[in-house]
């Protein structure tokens, strides 16, 4: 079992969530410079939150053309599972590798805090560590994180049972109040068509650590674990 | 030598000098260094060199006063922050920084770009950045400016330290109407560092490269009167904004690159090039080290086109650093900084004539002696008038503001007390992963990587205290601090102060500045507490009205077992809420009697240092055994806001009675602002009462935690509900004003 | 040679900075305004002299980088 | 009516995002970019009919919001 996380100029995340798999899998990651072209033999790739290339022009956008990329959609067509965690949310949209696209916050505000999600999906290989419904507590922390999409794909991703998490109050319910910055349905995560590429908002790796507040993120690392180390 | 630096000698006269901000004494004294005028390169850099701001001429006779030493100090003030070892071979280094002006006509680049400089002033000690913290002062809320200076200044500080990827975990935010027009922005950042890997910035070895490293220099923060000077109107362009813009992308790789630069056996001395650019220095870095330094400005990497050499000089750009290399190693550097996509260039070398000698198309276009300039910068013995000492106000002549329960909603939603989580959702405090407290209590604490400790860390000032009574008010602003990091259980070990003023050549604002060392090095000494670094800002003053007097002070403590700390939320029902330290009632300068009875008057309540640290020692010793998990200090407002503070933390209520007998009026014993008092909850407080009797320390059991509203015996009760709307809602609701949009 | 690249989101993409400026601009008393919508203005100093081919060129960079042909429209200008 | 706005960085100061954009397209193999320069492009429709009137009207939100004046320089065109 490998995972490797991926390092551009401006990630900030990428140990944050190094220590978590770490924690959960027993084996540092590899950490994968944008730069690179090629990768080694991996169970899954990570791309960590934090402000690539500044966030300038859009979110994501120059890193989705970095050399790297062509490599990590090359094993995500393979079936390589592909978690993107806030801006590495981002850069999959901007890469196309998930529908849809992160706008300004609807305050347009920054917006650091926990925020209760709803599992909607725990089929996935990143999710079937909670139970379909489970309300969980994870934080978010961007500044773009409306997800947006058209009609037509909004259909496809409900009916494919593809939104992954929602962002819902302490009773589960979507409300516009339990929404941090607007997102199109309450979003907060998708899945690809095959399943095998998340893309997130919130940030699992901060709520790993009984000491920082709670543990709801490690469940899934765990479970990622598992399905890795089979 | 002097034809060819002839060229522009003639423009220079005294009256540039003045525009430039020398006195005619000080120009004089130019003349007698160098023995011929300066041209005017040499001139700008004279002029900022000899500023308030580089020499701290009006503040260093009071600074040497401040105690600076402690076992654990490992660098004092005099170089880019304060070193302090924290155990397990590591240190810790930190700094607060103003950028009071550049956030007031700015307010986004002006506080961004302050979160910048002062994260430069850390690692370029060979720290990492592991936390920033903010102290804001802004004019009162009804100012047609306010509300925009807000909304700017804390996205500016949360898109840049977001960006940067530090966690930006406290802050202290206030509003007084005399920071109407010159509001305060000091940011303050804590890095951790290998204790024998620090990085200082005396340049040495005689024909080492002197390398920059960083972002390009342009035209940023060049003053305006010296723009305006014939020798600059030559583009006759529209008046050029001397704004500067922070670029946290670039700051984020130049943290990286240098980290990374570090850990190479390469560097000799290194410094980021902040206020005063390239000329502060190179300038302090060969006089820190005795030696002379040559520059081709033709080296320098450049953004705009025809920049003369007083422009490359003066520039204030961001994100760059100088550094001196040890010789033959310039290759590892260039390769480091060449990965990080940053700007590399030997701009020139160390010399052993004990000049700076500038290079610019091949002309030498200054010339200057650095000892001499250095040593003969101005220190002025500024006259000063004591603040007449205030006669105490009788906790027994104010009348009640109204029913105990009233005035306790109004103060928990007035603009000092309010909750200030509009501002710190919009900070990245997790990031790193190891926020262990978060913004919201009295110290934040953030784990030291990959161990079980922890810094905790704040950062306070009670500035109407301050112009009531300086002395009085420096010593509580230390006391604060020190009590803050306690309240979470955390050993205080040094601070870092913010000297933010009026004009100092007023015999009283230098009154209040003397008053408020003398305080603060009476606190310093008494708690073992040292100043290790600090900045001072003067001439905070609009049409002749000065600040308050604000020296605002950023703490540092450890936290040794992060099995052991405290915070300021009730946890659980049915806890016995214990008062310790003594309660007096006092008024005078108290939120109540500003907030509700529209009066500033009295003396500031006195700080009684030996009973502080007795108290306080107490208390982190509970915490430290385990004792306790819930603790928080009486500060702003008084015990029942503090005890409202608590319950809304927790979200559990409580039931208290005041005690029989009391000093003082029930309003006054309830929201006068004694010092030196913590609130704790216990399951069985006998213990607790027994221990503190043995150690000295006053204590008294308040009533019982529980339930979901706040019951005071014989005045009522309010629900957590109403308190919350009235804590939580009153920064939204303001904010939410149109005149607050920023976009950027 | 200098050319001007207008991105704008497409029709029925929602724009919350556009929405909010809208907002603003109604609470600050004006009144009689509709719709708000923002956009970039990008201008790219490119060697390129030959008009056509600047604008090959610059559509290649929006495709490429400059617009996300999700969420946005592109218009480009160029001149000597 | 419909007014566009061109709200851009003074000359001189320091823009980041323009400078990044460069970096990138270079690195995307795009030859001969020299500088770039990112700017907001608003469109705002308004009730105003009369052109004067409405480009005043613009030129007001202009100054209390749409532009930062310090570092920022704005142009107006609306049409009908
Ligand atoms: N500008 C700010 N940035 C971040 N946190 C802030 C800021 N202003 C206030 N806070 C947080 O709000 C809380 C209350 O601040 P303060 O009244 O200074 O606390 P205390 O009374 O304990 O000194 C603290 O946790 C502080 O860190
Ligand atoms: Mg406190």
């Amino acid at each position: 079992m490998k995972a490797a996380v991926i390092v551009f100029p401006g990630s900030n995340c990428d140990r944050d969530v190094a220590v978590a798999l770490e924690q959960s899998m027993g084996r540092a990651p590899a950490m994968i410079w944008h730069g690179e072209s090629e990768l080694p033999k991996l169970d899954l790739i990570v791309i960590p939150g934090g402000f690539s290339y500044g966030d300038y022009l859009r979110c994501g956008a120059m890193a989705a053309h970095s050399p790297i990329m062509r490599e990590v959609k090359a094993r995500a067509a393979k079936g390589t599972l592909v978690l993107g965690i806030c801006n590495g949310f981002q850069v999959l949209t901007e890469a196309q590798l998930l529908p849809g696209a992160l706008m300004r916050n609807a305050s347009l505000k920054f917006v650091c805090k926990d925020v209760q999600l709803k599992v909607e999906n725990a089929k996935s290989s990143f999710t079937r560590g909670y139970k379909a419904g489970q309300v969980v507590q994870i934080p978010v922390a961007h500044g773009d994180g409306n997800y947006f999409a058209d009609g037509e794909t909004l259909r496809r991703l409900k009916g494919e049972g593809r939104v992954a998490f929602r962002y819902v109050d302490a009773n589960g319910k979507a409300t516009d109040d339990a929404n941090p910055n607007g997102s199109i349905d309450n979003i907060a995560g998708i899945l690809n068509e095959k399943g095998n590429v998340l893309g997130m908002m919130p940030h699992p790796e901060r709520l790993s650590d009984p000491l920082l507040g709670g543990t709801d993120g490690r469940t899934m690392f765990e479970a990622l674990a598992k399905v890795v180390l089979a | 030598m002097n034809s060819t630096l002839a060229r522009d000698t003639a423009t220079v006269t005294p009256e540039i000098a003045a525009e430039h901000g020398l006195s005619p004494a000080e120009y004089e004294r130019v003349l007698q260094i160098l023995g011929r005028a300066p041209n005017l390169t040499e001139l700008g850099i004279f002029s900022v060199m000899w500023s308030e701001h580089c020499s701290y001429k009006s503040s260093k006779v009071w600074l040497k006063k401040l105690p600076t030493t402690a076992p654990w100090v490992i660098c004092g003030p005099g170089e880019n922050a304060g070193v302090i070892d924290i155990g397990d071979g590591l240190a810790c280094i930190f700094k607060m920084e103003s950028h009071n002006h550049p956030s007031f006509i700015e307010p986004y680049q002006g506080a961004a770009t302050g979160v910048g400089g002062i994260l430069r002033d850390v690692f370029t000690m060979g720290a990492r950045p592991v936390a920033n913290l903010n102290a804001l002062r802004f004019g009162a809320p009804d100012h047609p400016r306010t509300r925009h200076l807000v909304a700017g200044v804390v996205a500016g500080i949360g898109g840049y330290g977001n960006c940067v990827g530090v966690p930006t975990v406290g802050g202290n935010t206030a509003f007084d109407p005399s920071y109407n027009g010159n509001i305060l922005v000091n940011a303050m950042t804590v890095g951790v560092a290998d204790a024998d890997r620090i990085f200082y910035s005396a340049a040495s070895g005689v024909g080492n490269p002197v390398v920059y490293v960083g972002s390009k220099t342009g035209r940023d923060g060049i003053h305006g009167a010296t723009m305006a000077s014939a020798e600059f109107d030559e583009q006759a362009e529209a008046k050029r904004p001397t704004v500067q813009v922070g670029d946290p992308f670039t700051e984020k790789l130049l943290i990286e690159a240098c980290l990374e630069l570090m850990a190479e056996d390469v560097i000799v001395a290194i410094q980021d090039m902040g206020a005063a650019g390239l000329t502060s220095s190179s300038f302090e870095m060969a006089s820190k080290g005795g030696m002379g330094v040559e520059v081709d400005l033709d080296k320098v990497p450049v953004r705009e086109r025809a920049m003369t050499a007083y422009e490359i000089m003066l520039s204030e750009s961001q994100e760059r650093m100088l550094m001196i290399l040890k010789p033959g190693r310039e290759n590892v550097a260039r390769r480091i900084f060449q990965k990080w996509e940053l700007d590399f260039a030997v701009i020139g070398k160390l010399t052993d004539t004990g000049r700076m000698v500038l290079k610019h198309h091949g002309e030498t276009v200054a010339d200057l002696p650095i000892a001499p300039l250095a040593d003969s910068a101005p220190q002025y013995e500024r006259p000063y008038l004591p603040t007449p000492k205030p006669a105490a106000l009788d906790p027994a002549s104010v009348k009640s503001a109204g029913a105990p329960l009233d005035s306790l909603k109004t103060l928990m939603a007035a603009p000092d007390l309010a909750s200030k989580r509009w501002i710190w959702e919009q900070y990245d405090h997790m990031v790193m992963g190891d926020t262990v407290v978060r913004p919201g209590g009295d110290a934040s604490i953030v784990r030291i990587h990959g161990t079980e400790r922890g810094l905790a860390m704040t950062a306070d000032c009670t500035p109407r205290y301050c112009v009531a009574d300086p002395s009085e008010g420096g010593k509580q602003a230390v006391a604060e601090a020190w009590r803050n990091l306690t309240a979470v259980g955390a050993r205080p070990l040094a601070i870092t102060d913010n000297m933010n003023f009026g004009n100092p050549e007023k015999p009283e604002i230098m009154g209040q500045f003397a008053g408020c060392i003398e305080g603060m090095r009476d606190a310093c000494l008494a708690l073992d507490f040292p100043v290790v670094s600090g900045n001072v800002s003067l001439y905070n003053e609009t049409s002749g009205k000065a600040i308050l007097p604000t020296p605002m002070i950023g703490a540092v403590g450890t936290v040794e077992d992060l099995d052991n700390f405290a915070t300021a939320d009730f946890r659980r029902d049915g806890e016995s809420i214990v008062l310790l330290g003594e309660t007096k009632g006092h008024l005078g300068r108290s939120v109540y009697l500003r907030d509700l009875l529209g009066r500033d008057e009295g003396a500031p309540p006195p700080v009684d240092l030996a009973a502080e640290r007795r108290n306080g020692d107490f208390v982190r010793g509970l915490i430290e055994s385990g004792d306790i998990v819930t603790c928080h200090d009486v500060a702003d407002g008084g015990l029942l806001v503090a005890i409202a503070e608590m319950a809304l933390a927790g979200g559990i209520g409580a039931e208290i009675a005041a005690p029989d007998a009391l000093p003082c009026p029930l309003h006054a014993w309830l929201f006068g602002e004694d010092q030196g008092r913590y609130l704790v909850t216990v399951r069985n407080p006998e213990t607790v009462l027994q221990q503190a009797r043995e150690a000295g320390v006053p204590a008294f059991v308040l009533g019982r935690t529980g339930g979901d509203a706040l019951t005071l015996a014989g005045a009522g009760t309010i629900s957590l509900g109403e308190l919350r709307q009235a804590h939580e809602g009153w920064l939204p609701r303001y904010m939410a004003a149109p005149d607050a949009l920023t976009q950027v | 040679m200098k050319a001007r690249v207008h991105v704008t989101l497409k029709n029925g993409v929602l724009d919350p900075q556009g929405k909010a400026i809208g907002h603003a601009l109604g609470s600050l008393g004006f009144s009689g305004v509709g719709e708000v919508r923002q956009g970039k203005f990008i201008e790219i100093e490119i060697a390129e002299s030959d008009a056509a081919k600047a604008k090959a060129q610059v559509k290649d960079m929006c495709e490429k980088l400059l617009a996300n042909t999700v969420i946005e429209d592109y218009r480009i200008d160029v001149d000597a």
